[in-house]
């Protein structure tokens, strides 16, 4: 495959195919260091906190949120949708770019899609914590009953429960299968012992056979074109939640589309965030390099804006339906008593990302940092205003209200983050970061200098 | 004519029953714990709850089912009895029925034999229910704070008795007692021990109103107001509607007169003058806030506008406009109109009762030879017997179901003179402030509990027959009398006795033996002698000089005034320790839980408050609520707050201003003409239910003037028209091929009264939530009154709106519940099925009326949970969980809950009609709303029945869905509200 | 079992390898196996592979998704307990499209992993045959059976043809 | 190489017949329908905006490529960009409706407007309207103009400087076409049934056009072939344009059920209208929409084989193209009409219109090479494949 010289290098540094197997393996060899028992250890703190939490609410009732007979949903809803979005990036880099023949994405595939993995556990549990009723939570399952009653499939908090767990089987399915080699790699690393028997195991006996890379690059190819639809359905149906209904701000046809797009906005910041440590903490640089970054950023001005067209767009549908709740329902976002979410959402969303029309920006590891934690920021205050102050002022103003978070929903949150980064800290340390055999396959054109063994 | 059952004495042999009534009740020990009492309860009622539940449809096994031993022929379990009563409080008198259910009366509704309710109830006649399973109630008699015994109360009292210093009174201080057995049994007391003293004490005074009417018709009586009479109605500082003399009558005649109909196209019309905002003055076609110490000059001037309208030579007085023009209405109607004030004040009501005199009202809005019997209150006996006390004239005191140290504490007198009196017996249903000072509380029986009877007005009886038996060691205070004075027989012998010798004639029993009138007239409480006549008066002319000389101008002075004032839910504050009425929000400030200072908007700004602010009132520190449409200088709070041993709901809640009410002219006085407020920094969140109060220019309340209705019945509802003929829909709506329940609700009947609110909390087992999480918006209302303000903040237009679930055929919420808990009957109903409900809040978030409630703590102990309850009120206990209906279910933690249209009487009626063997008759079903809305406005009914009323309300030009716009197709409709105003002419 | 016997001769770069296999195909030699540590580019035309089957299986997987999906929802919905929600119609067709989709994206990854892992004899627990652990690092290795003890034989076929290293194997 | 086109006698005189057919059957149209001018007035706007907005969807085809630093589609990249220069003539037939306005958009009536159309004079009135119409036609033209410009200077010399350049001009395009794409789209269609709105309807017609936009490429790249030109092109090229279609059909899809699903559950009136007037009076057309535009290219294109072969590829192009000349149809008549009318008029107008569309194609087509052998990417088309 001829790649013209005038690309730049996705991969810097003097490479060879067993320089990459070092590289990547590197950081799951040896002890693991202060930081990654500090963090972990962190991460675990939160988890422990965010289970509490979780139990406060469970036993004493949602009423130990903000939430009143207004505002049915609030910061547990916000994150739900938060946290999907981000779980957005994975699938998206590794189905939609592969069909698109993305290069770039073979570095950052591998842990986007993980990220994307534990982004969606921590979304799912959201609309679990949020019943009412948790042990009663099995109803929403179709299952044959003596009462004979099934589900409401009109619901799309229904099709949620079917997109969500689809999302996380396939997601899981694909990326797992993406690391049968690379985990076949490892274990062929591995000195004979309970480590290698374990790795073997989870390598499904892999062998690196010319027919089963054969089949594994096909069933890819299909699991990238269905996932690629997937991965829009899922934010679609997350969409439809509010859309499907008559409230103002949330019934508006523009959501399925646009809520896809701030996923993967919100998805492609939070890789970022992370990749940029990541790759300085496990010395990954000459991985995942400008080249990449420039790349993600590109996606960041394109999703970023469009997300920005479709805040413009429904101000300006709003002002020209002539309705007057849908009119009132923009006008309190803007100005009503939530205006400072509204504005941190479009500063964030909408201005900083703009940042990156300039070179020097989107190609600055720093720069980016700044501006992709500005992006996460403003995507939860994205749902917030969608989800608080389309509620807290709807049709009649005998029932309008004002919503805050108690520290349980606080708690939760934190919790989230504590159940994210606690998996994300064992998947660095046991699985390679870096898809091996994927860059490996590109490394002959990609790299800055590739060095050739052998004759 | 409705069959009501019988109570349980007349079925048994004549001579069994009171035997079977001495042996009674032998209470166990430690009955004190409510939860003892209640085993006791099932003890005796042998059928225990828990099965009473498995045949209500719940899923649990029956694990111990006591049968009864011999079953009582009227009981059956399952299905209710009603038996008729009369609530009477001290205050207001309604005649009710007291439905039961396996041996627990479990709801109130209004005697629909009573002419004068119709069959309706106010919002304290329906929570009064709850009182009876009261927690906190006196359960035994003491002495000196010990428990003694009855046998050794009686035995040491009638030593006391026998052995009494006839220099020294022995005072009965009781309520207005308007029983006919009571006043002769006290009487027949008297005779026995000459030196007992009855004294009469009102909880809130009227007294000046009798003595008005003393000075004019010779006799001290409280006339009948007739506002269903009146084409006008002006009103002065009196809430006539809310808790004026006779509320729930008042807003009965009050809707009736202002209802438009097909054949009535006439509305009265109601002006009102007042210094705060009001339940009356908020339903006012026009409305001019007035300071109270104007009062005076309003009538004064009103008076000479009238007077020499009539002819009458008087000096021109030049008043304010608004009094101009409304003389001139009123002289328009003479005869036909109506002039009512609620001040406490002699002058006053004798201006008042002048004016109707010279419009010629007497015998026609204003009836004064048929009184009505209640607030035989008089201030000045009551200042008399202090005196009295205070010199040591008075050897003993028994407090009978009266308070006056909370609510006449007179600058700390009525305290010293009553420790001046060695012998101080308080006997009383509920914890009072004033049993703490006596030695002997005796407790007495909740009104559910015992017999009595009453004459409202001279000729019209009414009975009060127990409901259940005590469920404390109580007796009624006539019991303790008739032990003491040594009487033969019980209480209920004695009125059976002297229904036969004074009650009972051959017109009123229409010929039949005694024995068969008695059982009719238990049947029905309510008997009505229609030969009894009361006195014939005449009126003779009341010196106003003086009044109309003081007050020629207005008041210059910019002192700020303070008005204390009643609400609809508490009132005096006598059945305060009710968890129902302190969560039911007042209907204009929409606030519970509390009392507060309301100020008017341009004082707030002036000083810069804002609600929630606390400031310094004379030393009483309160939280500020700015009350639009408030007179300027005028401060505002209710009584019937603070009390310092009313129980466990009531105690310390709010602040008590009783204190501040002090005798003027020999009356108790509600307002203090001077007063000093400051801030102190402080704040303090009041527990409101409604925090926005504006329309915002949207058509959810519609409305229009009288005049533009008669040129056009659609007008203000022009939008009506223009939705249906854009009803497009993708889909076609289904079809309901048997009943389809529809409700129409008239905005222009509705008062705001709010008994519904009570009603649907008595019927659906509402959990109360409390003041803290009211203020989280946590409230469970199933159905709330809006209550919105348009125009200008000093005076603003008042609407409101009933809104419960509106049963949409198209309802958003119901797409949208995951588990299908929520859908569409048959019937059109949007119903839920608790039992399936997850909680997810989806349906909450996606209604546009916000109608549905969510369980976000366990509030009524439905939860398997045992330690994580949210009871401020002790709703969880089992003596107040025997209030609940057992037809619905008790909703657990986590579940969404809303109106169901009371399903549960409609499957009743259903059935009933079923065993009959007939088809449902048109209003057969009502809903608890309906039924005891005084103002008729709610009306239920099939839609797909052409002949029914709802089908023909459905037609009328004023009926529209609450955001039609939107197409959810609701099955709750309202008629627009119509004014009696001049759109371009107004008083102000 | 009968024992098998390889001889494995190994490239430490792909495009070597394809030219080997190339030489080797010339030779008429067959070709048992290829071992790569990543999918070379074309080494599926070289060798002539037979296209994979799977995408047929996720297409029919797809399909009894999307006919389960749908069929399951318009029966509970028509037929078992037809229940209005909110006016729609009890064949609310629009409601259906999400959980149909979502069940044949379900269906037809499923159908495509196991596919795939059966048709390669891959799965939890697989012991298959490692020749050389270097293949997951850097190491293109070409696998030829050998029959009638030709192993010799076979190993200077593949020295000649380049390879790096060559080894017998006994299985 | 390269085989240049050469715009021969022989097709100018194809293409003027075709032109000129077109143009006697429209005349006879509207001689036909003098008294049911909204009739005719719809059908220029149907035929002047969906052609347009196929320019400017072939425009913006390039655009993304260039920006998304593309190598594959250098191969075909000389059909979309020429397909773009039709623009200023397309805009020749927007401003003709603007003649038209009051036949078609009732809110141009100011006189007698209700409440609702009174708000929102201030953005739907003659005058705006016009001047927006005409800002839209200029910026497009001038923005199409100037990326060509910068793409044939590539063909004389190679400077990675000018290859910078385009991407700049990309960028530009890029921002004011996300915005005026929406706008006109709500200008031109959405405000025929002025009451109704809905905040997706811009991105949906977008895609539409995309779709048809890149089935005329794929038509064009037959015709082209097929006159012995282009051999180049390859069945990896082919395959990826066919994936385009295949995935761009589904993305339409995916739009018109996300705008009907949430229209059809809220069920609200005042936007209901728009779909109970399409499925009253165009019924069968309602749902034929779909099916043509959805089904028809999933079920064809969905095996590999065919996008990899020019025949069924060719057949799910001009079903596409066909197809979102009715989905426009179905987005302006209902309005405009009321009732389904289809006749000579209707295919006279577009016959002639796709007759200039085309004439234009080729005659600029013929003004370049076929390729842009200068592109830094260009090679990287030859040596690329599909996955199988």
């Amino acid at each position: 495959m001829y790649v013209s010289p005038v690309r730049e290098p996705l991969i810097s540094g003097e490479k060879s195919y067993s320089k990459v197997t070092e590289d990547i393996y590197a950081p799951m060899t040896g002890k693991p260091g202060k930081l990654w028992f500090g963090g972990l250890t962190l991460a675990l703190i939160a988890l422990g906190f965010g289970l509490f939490s979780i139990f406060i609410t469970v036993w004493d009732g949602i009423g130990t949120w903000g939430l009143d007979r207004t505002i049915g949903w609030g910061w547990g809803i916000t994150n739900f949708v938060w946290w999907v979005g981000i779980g957005h990036a994975g699938t998206f880099i590794s189905a939609i770019l592969l069909l698109f023949r993305q290069k770039w994405r073979t570095s950052i595939n591998r842990s986007a899609e993980a990220m994307t993995i534990f982004a969606v556990m921590c979304a799912g549990l959201f609309p679990l914590i949020h019943m009412g009723r948790l042990p009663l939570g099995f109803f929403i399952f179709p299952y044959p009953n003596t009462r004979d009653v099934w589900v409401n499939f009109n619901s799309p908090l229904l099709w949620d429960v079917f997109a969500i767990s689809t999302y996380l089987t396939v997601s899981v399915l694909f990326w797992y299968m993406g690391l049968i080699p690379d985990i076949g790699t490892i274990r062929d690393r591995l000195v004979p012992g309970i480590k290698k028997k374990v790795y073997s195991f989870l390598s499904f006996g892999w062998t690196g056979s010319a027919r089963h890379w054969a089949r594994h690059e096909s069933m890819s190819l299909i699991l990238a074109g269905l996932a690629a639809p997937l991965v829009l359905s899922v934010h679609t149906i997350v969409s439809f939640d509010f859309a499907t209904s008559v409230i103002p701000g949330w019934h508006t046809t523009i959501f399925p589309p646009y809520f896809v797009s701030g996923a993967v906005f919100s998805g492609f910041a939070m890789v970022l965030t992370l990749m940029i440590i990541t790759r300085k903490a496990i010395n990954l640089e000459d991985y995942i390099t400008k080249a990449h970054l420039e790349s993600m950023n590109k996606i960041i001005i394109a999703t970023g804006s469009i997300v920005g067209i479709a805040y413009i767009t429904e101000l300006f549908i709003a002002w020209y339906s002539g309705v007057v709740y849908e009119q009132y329902a923009f006008v309190n976002r803007a100005f009503g008593p939530y205006w400072w979410a509204y504005w941190i959402m479009m500063t964030c969303n909408v201005i900083t990302p703009q940042l990156f029309w300039f070179k020097k920006i989107r190609r600055s590891f720093a720069a980016t940092f700044v501006i992709s934690i500005f992006v996460n920021i403003g995507m939860w205050f994205e749902r917030f205003v969608i989800i608080v102050t389309s509620l807290h002022r709807d049709f009649l103003p005998s029932s309008w209200s004002m919503y805050s978070p108690t520290w349980v929903e606080v708690g939760i949150y934190i919790g989230t983050f504590g159940l994210f980064f606690t998996l994300f800290f064992l998947f660095i340390r046991f699985f390679p970061v870096i898809a091996i055999a994927e860059v490996k396959s590109v490394l002959k054109t990609s790299t800055e200098k590739f060095i050739k063994k052998g004759k | 004519m409705k069959e009501y059952w019988r109570s349980l004495e007349d079925l048994l042999p004549a001579e069994e029953a009171p035997q079977e009534k001495k042996s009674s009740v032998v209470l166990s020990e430690g009955a004190d714990s409510s939860s003892n009492s209640r085993r006791d309860f099932l003890k005796y009622f042998g059928f225990s709850i828990a099965s009473a539940a498995v045949l209500a449809g719940c899923e649990r096994p029956v694990k111990k089912a006591i049968p009864y031993l011999i079953q009582p022929e009227e009981v059956k379990p399952g299905t209710a009895n009603y038996y008729a009563s009369t609530f009477y409080d001290g205050a207001e008198m309604v005649p009710i029925l007291v439905k039961v259910r396996d041996g627990r009366p479990i709801k109130i509704e209004g005697n629909d034999l009573c002419q004068m309710t119709g069959g309706s109830a106010s919002a304290r006649v329906q929570a009064s229910l709850l009182n009876l399973y009261d927690e906190s109630r006196p359960a035994q008699p003491t002495l000196d704070g010990n428990p003694i015994r009855w046998e050794d109360v009686d035995a040491k009292l009638l030593e006391t008795l026998s052995t009494w210093d006839a220099e020294k009174e022995f005072v009965i201080l009781t309520p207005s007692i308007i029983s006919p057995s009571t006043k002769q049994l006290i009487h027949d007391f008297k005779t026995k021990y000459p030196f007992v003293v009855h004294e009469t004490f009102d909880a809130y005074s009227y007294s000046a109103l009798k003595e008005a009417c003393h000075k004019g018709f010779g006799s001290a009586v409280i006339p009948s107001f007739r506002f269903d009479k009146a084409k006008m109605v002006v009103g002065f500082n009196v809430d006539f509607l809310g808790t004026w003399l006779q509320p729930t009558a008042f807003g009965r005649q009050y809707a009736s007169a202002r209802k438009l109909t097909e054949g009535q196209r006439e509305m009265m019309r109601h002006v009102q003058f007042e210094p705060i905002m009001s339940l009356t003055g908020s339903n006012a076609d026009e409305r001019i806030p007035m300071s109270a110490s104007d009062e005076g000059y309003y009538l004064s001037s009103l008076y000479m506008a009238v007077a020499q309208r009539s002819g009458m030579m008087v000096a021109a007085v030049k008043g304010p406009d608004a009094i101009d023009k409304v003389a001139d209405e009123l002289v328009a109607l003479r005869g036909q109109s109506l002039v009512v004030s609620g001040t406490n004040d002699v002058s006053i009501q004798s201006l008042v009762l002048e004016i109707n005199h010279l419009l010629q009202n007497f015998g026609k809005t204003i009836n004064v030879d048929k009184p009505i019997n209640l607030y035989q209150g008089c201030d000045k006996k009551f200042d008399a017997l202090l005196s009295r006390m205070e010199s040591s004239a008075v050897g003993a005191v028994m407090f009978w179901e009266t308070n006056p140290l909370y609510h006449a504490p007179l600058n700390g007198r009525t305290k010293e003179a009553i420790k001046k009196v060695p012998l101080r017996i308080g006997v009383q249903s509920q914890q009072t402030e004033t049993a703490l000072v006596c030695s002997y509380q005796l407790p007495a029986p909740h009104f559910l509990e015992k017999w009595d009877d009453m004459e409202l007005v001279d000729g019209v009886y009414t009975i009060t027959q127990p409901a259940i038996r005590p469920l404390f060691k109580t007796r009624a205070p006539q019991e303790n009398l008739m032990a003491w004075a040594g009487f033969e027989g019980s209480y209920y012998d004695y009125i059976k006795l002297y229904w036969k010798d004074q009650i009972y004639n051959a017109d009123i029993a229409k010929g039949k033996q005694f024995e068969t009138f008695w059982k009719i007239s238990l049947r029905d409480g309510i008997v009505v002698d229609k030969n009894k006549k009361g006195a014939s008066l005449t009126y003779s002319n009341i010196n106003i000089s003086s009044s109309t000389n003081n007050y020629n101008s207005p008041n210059s002075s910019n002192d700020l005034e303070l008005v204390l004032y009643q609400t609809v839910p508490v009132g005096d504050g006598t059945l305060a320790n009710n968890p129902w009425l302190q969560e039911l929000p007042e209907p204009v400030s929409r606030v519970c839980w509390d009392n507060y200072v309301s100020v008017s908007p341009a004082f707030a700004a002036l000083r810069g408050w804002s609600q929630g602010d606390v400031v310094d009132v004379n030393g009483l520190e309160m939280p500020v609520l700015v009350q639009p449409g408030q007179a300027r200088n005028t401060l505002a709070i209710a009584v019937g707050y603070g009390r310092s041993n009313a129980g466990r709901v009531a105690s310390d809640l709010g602040k008590n201003v009783y204190p501040f009410v002090e005798l003027k002219n020999g009356h108790r006085s509600y307002s203090l003409p001077k007063v000093e407020v400051v801030a102190t920094g402080g704040t303090y969140e009041l527990a409101a239910t409604q925090s926005h109060h504006s329309m915002e220019g949207r058509e959810l309340v519609r409305e229009t003037t009288i005049a533009e209705f008669l040129a056009n019945p659609a007008s203000g509802n022009e939008t009506h028209a223009k939705v249906e003929k854009l009803h497009t829909s993708l889909y076609h709506e289904h079809e309901y091929k048997g009943h389809h329940w529809g409700m129409s609700i008239d905005l222009n009947s509705c008062i705001g009264c709010n008994a519904c609110v009570v009603a649907c909390s008595a019927e659906n087992n509402v959990p109360v939530v409390g003041r803290n999480e009211v203020r989280r918006s946590h409230e469970m209302h199933w159905l709330r009154l809006d209550r919105y303000y348009a125009g200008d903040t000093d005076n603003p237009g008042v609407v409101r709106q009933p809104v419960m679930c509106q049963h949409c055929d198209n309802a958003p919420c119901e797409n949208v519940c995951p588990v299908a808990a929520t859908n569409h009957s048959s019937e059109g109903i949007n119903q839920m099925a608790y039992n399936r409900c997850i909680g997810t809040r989806y349906c909450n978030n996606n209604c546009p009326y916000k109608v549905r409630r969510f369980n976000w703590y366990d509030y009524t102990g439905a939860d398997t949970i045992p330690n994580n309850r949210v009871d401020p009120a002790g709703m969880t206990l089992d003596l107040k969980r025997m209030v609940l209906n057992p037809d619905v279910t008790v909703r657990a933690k986590g579940v969404i809950e809303k109106c169901s249209m009371c399903i549960q009487r409609i499957q009743d009626k259903k059935l009933t009609a079923k065993k009959d063997g007939r088809q449902l008759a048109d209003g057969e079903i009502k809903t608890a709303c309906q039924q005891t809305c005084p103002a008729d406005a709610i009306t239920f009914g099939d839609m797909n029945d052409p002949q029914s009323k709802i089908s023909k309300l459905l037609k009328d030009a004023r009926q529209y869905g609450l955001l039609e716009e939107l197409h959810t197709l609701p099955s709750v409709v309202y008629l627009s509200k119509v004014r009696n105003k001049d759109k371009n002419k107004t008083l102000s | 079992m009968q024992q098998t016997t390889f001889v494995s001769g190994y490239y430490l770069d792909d495009k070597d390898l394809v030219e080997g296999i190339k030489a080797l195909q010339d030779k008429n030699i067959e070709i048992a196996d290829v071992r790569t540590p990543f999918p070379v580019h074309g080494l599926d035309k070289v060798l002539k592979l037979r296209r994979s089957r799977l995408p047929r299986a996720g297409f029919i997987a797809g399909a009894m998704g999307t006919a389960i999906g749908f069929g399951f929802q318009a029966w509970v919905f028509t037929e078992a307990w037809p229940l209005n929600f909110g006016g729609k119609p009890y064949l609310s067709v629009p409601s259906f499209i999400p959980v149909t989709f979502e069940l044949t994206v379900l269906f037809a990854a499923f159908a495509l992993v196991f596919g795939f892992l059966l048709s390669s004899k891959l799965g939890p627990g697989a012991d298959n045959v490692i020749f050389d652990e270097e293949v997951t690092n850097d190491r293109f290795q070409i696998l030829l059976e050998v029959s009638n003890g030709n192993s010799e034989q076979l190993q200077s076929e593949l020295q000649a043809v380049g390879a790096e290293g060559v080894q017998h194997h006994d299985v | 190489m390269y085989k240049s086109f050469e715009f021969t006698k022989k097709i100018k005189s194809y293409l003027l017949a075709m032109i000129v057919i077109g143009a006697v059957l429209a005349v006879a149209g509207i001689a036909m329908n003098l008294d049911h001018t909204h009739r005719i007035w719809a059908n220029v706007l149907l035929n002047g905006f969906y052609f347009t907005a196929i320019a400017m969807s072939a425009a913006f085809f390039v655009i993304v490529h260039v920006l998304g630093e593309s190598g594959w589609h250098t191969a075909v990249q000389r059909i979309p960009e020429a397909m773009s220069l039709y623009v200023p003539i397309g805009g020749v037939f927007m401003l003709l409706v603007l003649a038209g306005m009051h036949d078609i958009y009732h809110w141009s009536h100011t006189e007698h407007l209700d409440e609702i159309l009174q708000g929102k004079s201030a953005y739907l009135n003659p005058m705006f309207f016009s001047i927006r119409t005409v800002a839209y036609i200029l910026l497009w033209s001038v923005l199409v103009l100037w990326f060509r410009k910068l793409s044939l200077k590539s063909d004389s010399n190679y400077d990675l400087k000018l290859f910078n350049k385009q991407r700049g001009v990309a960028g530009v395009f890029i921002v004011l076409f996300a915005i005026t794409s929406s706008t006109s789209a709500w200008d031109w269609i959405m405000s025929i049934d002025a009451h109704w709105f809905s905040t997706l309807f811009g991105w949906y017609i977008f895609v539409s056009t995309f779709v048809s936009a890149v089935a005329i490429v794929i038509i064009l790249l037959f015709v082209l072939k097929s006159m012995g030109y282009m051999e180049h092109v390859n069945d990896e090229h082919l395959h990826d344009l066919g994936k385009y279609l295949f995935g761009f059909s589904i993305f339409w899809a995916y739009l018109w059920v996300s705008q009907y699903l949430l229209i059809w559950y809220s069920n609200i009136p005042e936007e209901t209208i728009y779909y109970v007037q399409r499925i009253e009076d165009f019924g069968f057309l309602f749902y034929a929409n779909v099916v043509i535009n959805f089904l028809a290219p999933f079920l064809i294109l969905m095996a590999r084989g065919t996008k990899r072969k020019l025949n069924w590829l060719i057949a799910a192009a001009v079903i596409v193209f066909l197809g979102h000349w009715l989905d426009m149809y179905m987005a302006i008549m209902p309005g405009s009409i009321k009732h389904p009318e289809f006749g000579i008029l209707e295919i006279g107008m577009t016959v002639f219109v796709l007759g200039v569309f085309l004439y234009a194609f080729f005659r600029n087509f013929a003004k370049a090479p076929v390729v842009p052998e200068n592109h830094p990417y260009f090679k990287e088309s030859f040596d690329y494949d599909n996955i199988r």
